[in-house]
């Protein structure tokens, strides 16, 4: 899938949250976006994934945008927050058939298991998602996204509730997903983890997109660019 | 079709949601039972009065009901940001407005079935052979008060203080459903048929049908931000 | 060792209880008179006032139990406050129905709004929202304490919902037993008292051997989850 | 006094909560309104017939909506786990009792103030003369509501089919206000002044004193972890 | 404060969330919780804060417990959550103002803007919390604790949405707060982070205790506790 994005704007009442980015992103492309906080970063995700409709400015996919019932569309777009999008009162089973239920792609509880086993969490298939750990909850939607496989996956900040297997888990299938040419966006702060498997770079800052690069190895300009927003000390090189 | 498939999974949801155990609909019984008390300690009704009243008190109770269940229509989708991950998926908006519509719905509908026969019993009213008549009329008139309710209940979902002018506007629209039904109750308790009741009940069937397609078109414009 | 102890003491109770129901049964159905009004209908008397009477008793021990474990916090306050709270809701069915079955011949009505009719079902009402209660919370602790602040408000308000509902209207019969210018034996047969007092003892008997069981049923539910836990980890 | 501070700390934030999304007011209006209209059409509004129904339908339309407000009183709290954070600080919990107590008394009574002289006009009843009388009588049962209410929906927190099980377990509970308060505005209609139902105020207010009471002394063992 | 835990265990249903924990601390502790997803961090973090009650053992505050109305106790004690305990319905200062007066510290506006210039959120103050980027939400959580300054302070995953000045901003108010003899308790999966700082290193592992040394350099007890739980090829070295 191609995905542009023409001088996009989002403004919150007095506030420009995102103002003219202008992106293109081509299939198999992982793209890290990176910046500090209030950058809009998740606000470019939201309206990526077509919950927040732009001020001003366009958001094409292959063409179309996403209006008002373009449901076909809406297969294709995947959104991964940690913590959010499931179902307290549903065991963790039953978010999985229902989530891929109404995605038209209705799992048998075989595949659901399986999927659950990959993010190891098939032992606690009965329990309540509310009863599940911040980063069991990550790993449920880790396993929802798996079985979903969308043409464009945006995950914003995946890292901060993963544990060191969780992590390995997320990457394995990241990198799976942009073998086979689906698009995948990151927003997140731990720059090493996120910068690891990008194939590309995008810093935000104040609802501007101020650096926009392929990954290189060594990568001056992105450690100059990027430098401002560490943490004071922490030096980072690519 | 995809409409109705979407809907019954969104439905599914609800009610697993909502009768996670049987306890659930025992809760509705005894909810109920207690409904009919409480009205007999308001007006501790002589046995002939009741007849006329029993509109009204059914309608108390059914209204009461709907108006919980209202509240408390989209709970599930206001935790974890639910709601997006709904609006995210590509299913059908129209599929939401009568999943949510049909929950009220069912929710009503267990009620009744339990308060019409226990009023009958408790206030000991004869007219067993009128039930299947309100039944009906109930039913129509429940239906248009779950339709508007659930557009009204979307909109109020995120509703800053300019937004909650519309539900204002909205719920007067219900009277009118309340108004018919009332009527041709009288009537078939009255007269023991629909009579010179059946233009109310035209009335409460267009308005079902109406809103109902209404409900289904603009609902994406409702619940989108 | 002390298993089989209280085992042993629990039959005796259960032989007891079993013994004084039916010698009360045979003295209330055969010993007392027939009233001389109602007659032999009027019998239903030896079961009906004993069963409300446990109930009444049941409840009360549901706002101990309650109070208990709100002020300690000991799972066996809640558990004795539960187990009390259902046997409760049984005995006061049982009042209704035998009071129904009463009423038929002697009203001619199943069910009329009498004040103390009323208080009964209100009674069931509450406890049954008790139980409800319970059996909606995941949590046990928070059930626990929520079901114990039910209990307590439940059983404060009973005296006011007494009160109320008696200002409300009375058709009842009048106490005829608990009457306050006459002292008992004076307006009832004795062989009727005597009657009326071992189906009581019989259905305290009674009621204490349900009790215990139940009690006991929520203790082994614990041991239980306590094993399954310990072999889980 | 601390209590008294904290409580009306607590207090303003829920009121400047409810004021910039009125949803549980808006809820409370449009059904009271509906209510009233109910009564309106079911019963033909003849002066001398309504001052007789007048109480009770009065009364239950306050019981009901009340109920609606207590359904979502600790929604704020149910958000971001600000319970939570709630339980987390030195307030005392008796404080937490009295601010949601207070504040769903401030809905009530609103609705109350807005409700009862529609009433008086939609059933055009001359006895406005009463009115303050009868506001008294509803003050003192609507107290006695919230209170016991409050403990109810603090208690139903976190049941499933929570909307359903809130009246199951507050309703029994209140029918000695029930029945005093609509006795005693009988009588105030009747005879245009409390004489013989005094003692029914009596129990009013006792009732309102013990379980305000009650809440005080128990609501730390109510809500927590 | 001293803190001193026995024998303390949890359980969830069938399932043992703690089990036996035995932990002491001392004033100026600044104590790394570590451990991979469904460890019992949090459940550990909300037995100390008293927001979960222990299925077996102790938790005592200077030799009391936080037991029904120890309303003076809970003074001395702070939860930081990220995202949570904040009323989405208030705005910045409104936030401040109503958990400052909760604590009976009830602050004047100055202190407030200052509190808020300090994690520069200044400029957000009359912004509704339910508005706030992720990050800023925390940072206005970090606010709320410096102003209240409690004796022992819990923190669950502060890092993961916290920007380079954010982690700044953090790091300086918690060293403060250790210098000053308060106790710091962190539980997160940013090793590097957490352990900058920290003094002393748990290692939870299903609920069990696996590891508890003060922290010393170099560290190879730690490396090899903690090896198990670092990502596939990443190594970490103290
Ligand atoms: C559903 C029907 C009935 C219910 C729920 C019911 C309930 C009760 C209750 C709660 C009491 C104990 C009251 C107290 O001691 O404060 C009681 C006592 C009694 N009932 Fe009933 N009752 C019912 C029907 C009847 C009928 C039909 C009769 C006979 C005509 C009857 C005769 C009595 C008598 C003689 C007592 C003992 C009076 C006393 O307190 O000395 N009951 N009943
Ligand atoms: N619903 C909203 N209403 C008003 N302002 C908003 C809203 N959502 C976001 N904003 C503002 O838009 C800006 C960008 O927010 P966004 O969440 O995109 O930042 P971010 O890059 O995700 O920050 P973080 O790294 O902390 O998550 C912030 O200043 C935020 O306050
Ligand atoms: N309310 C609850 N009911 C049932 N089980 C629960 C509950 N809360 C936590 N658990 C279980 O307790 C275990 C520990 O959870 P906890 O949140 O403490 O883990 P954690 O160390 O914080 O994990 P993470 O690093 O993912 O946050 C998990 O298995 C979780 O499923
Ligand atoms: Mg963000
Ligand atoms: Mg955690």
């Amino acid at each position: 899938m191609h995905i542009t994005v023409e001088k996009l704007a989002k403004a919150y009442g007095l506030l420009w949250a995102l103002r003219d980015i202008t992106l293109a992103l081509k299939p198999g492309e992982f793209v890290a976006i990176l910046g500090p906080n209030g950058a809009g970063k998740t606000t470019l995700l939201r309206i990526l994934a077509g919950l927040v409709s732009p001020t001003a400015g366009s958001v094409k996919l292959d063409g179309a945008t996403l209006s008002h019932g373009a449901t076909a569309l809406r297969t294709k777009i995947g959104f991964l927050t940690p913590a959010d999008h499931l179902y307290d009162n549903l065991t963790v089973s039953e978010n999985l058939y229902f989530f891929t239920s109404l995605y038209h792609q209705q799992k048998n509880s075989h595949a659901i298991d399986q999927a659950l086993q990959q993010v190891n969490l098939a032992d606690r298939a009965d329990e309540y998602a509310a009863n599940l750990s911040s980063g069991m909850k990550c790993r449920l939607s880790i396993a929802k996204w798996q079985l979903l496989e969308p043409e464009l996956l945006l995950l914003d900040e995946p890292y901060g509730v993963l544990d060191g297997s969780g992590v390995d888990v997320l990457e394995k299938f990241l990198q799976g997903q942009c073998a086979m040419g689906r698009i995948i966006v990151v927003a997140s702060h731990h720059v090493s983890r996120v910068l690891k498997l990008s194939s590309r770079a995008v810093i935000l800052n104040r609802g501007r997109l101020t650096f926009d690069e392929i990954k290189q190895q060594p990568w001056p300009n992105f450690d100059k660019a990027f430098g401002e927003f560490l943490p004071q000390g922490e030096i980072w090189r690519s | 079709m995809a409409l109705l498939r979407e809907s019954y999974l969104l439905l599914w949801k609800d009610l697993l949601l909502e009768l996670r155990q049987r306890d659930s609909l025992l809760t509705m019984f005894f909810f109920g039972t207690l409904l009919l008390f409480v009205f007999h300690f308001s007006f501790d009704p002589a046995p002939e009065k009741v007849a006329e009243m029993a509109p009204a008190l059914l309608w108390l109770a059914f209204l009461f009901t709907g108006t919980l269940g209202l509240a408390q229509l989209f709970q599930p989708e206001r935790e974890n940001h639910c709601l997006d991950a709904l609006l995210l998926s590509p299913v059908d908006r129209g599929a939401l407005f009568l999943a949510k519509s049909c929950f009220n719905l069912v929710l009503m509908i267990v009620v009744e079935i339990v308060v019409i026969p226990l009023f009958w019993i408790l206030f000991n009213l004869r007219s067993w052979n009128l039930l299947p008549q309100l039944f009906l009329v109930t039913l129509l008139g429940t239906i248009g008060f779950c339709v508007l309710g659930t557009i009204a209940s979307a909109i109020t979902l995120r509703a800053r203080a300019r937004e909650l002018l519309l539900p204002l506007v909205l719920f007067p629209l219900m009277i009118p459903v309340i108004l018919a039904t009332i009527r041709c109750m009288e009537n078939v308790l009255r007269t023991g048929e629909f009579g010179d009741a059946i233009p109310w009940l035209r009335l409460l069937l267009s308005f079902d049908v109406i809103f109902l397609t209404v409900g289904v078109l603009i609902f994406d414009r409702v619940i989108e931000n | 060792m002390a298993q089989v102890a209280i085992k042993k003491r629990k039959g005796i109770l259960g032989a007891l209880a079993f013994v004084a129901v039916v010698i009360g049964l045979f003295w209330s159905l055969v010993i007392a008179p027939p009233d001389a009004y109602q007659g032999d209908v009027q019998r239903i008397m030896y079961l009906h006032l004993p069963s409300i009477l446990t109930a009444y008793l049941s409840y009360f021990l549901v706002f101990i139990g309650s109070g208990m474990y709100l002020w300690k916090r000991e799972k066996r306050d809640d558990l004795l406050a539960h187990s009390a709270a259902e046997i409760g809701v049984l005995f006061t069915a049982l009042t209704i129905i035998e009071g129904s079955i009463w009423g038929r011949p002697t009203w001619g009505v199943w069910w009329t709004w009498d004040a103390r009719l009323t208080l009964t079902a209100i009674l069931l009402l509450i406890y049954v929202g008790y139980l409800m209660l319970r059996s909606l919370i995941e949590d046990e602790n928070r059930a626990a304490s929520a079901a114990a602040v039910l209990g307590i408000i439940g059983f404060l308000d009973i005296p006011l919902i007494h009160m109320s509902v008696y200002w409300w209207r009375t058709l009842h019969q009048p106490p005829s037993i608990l009457r306050p210018d006459k002292a008992p034996w004076e307006n009832v047969h004795p062989a009727m008292l005597t009657a009326l007092a071992i189906s009581f003892v019989g259905f305290l008997l009674l009621y204490f051997y349900l009790l215990s069981m139940r009690y006991r049923l929520g203790e082994m539910r614990e041991e239980i989850r306590a094993r399954r836990l310990d072999r889980g980890a």
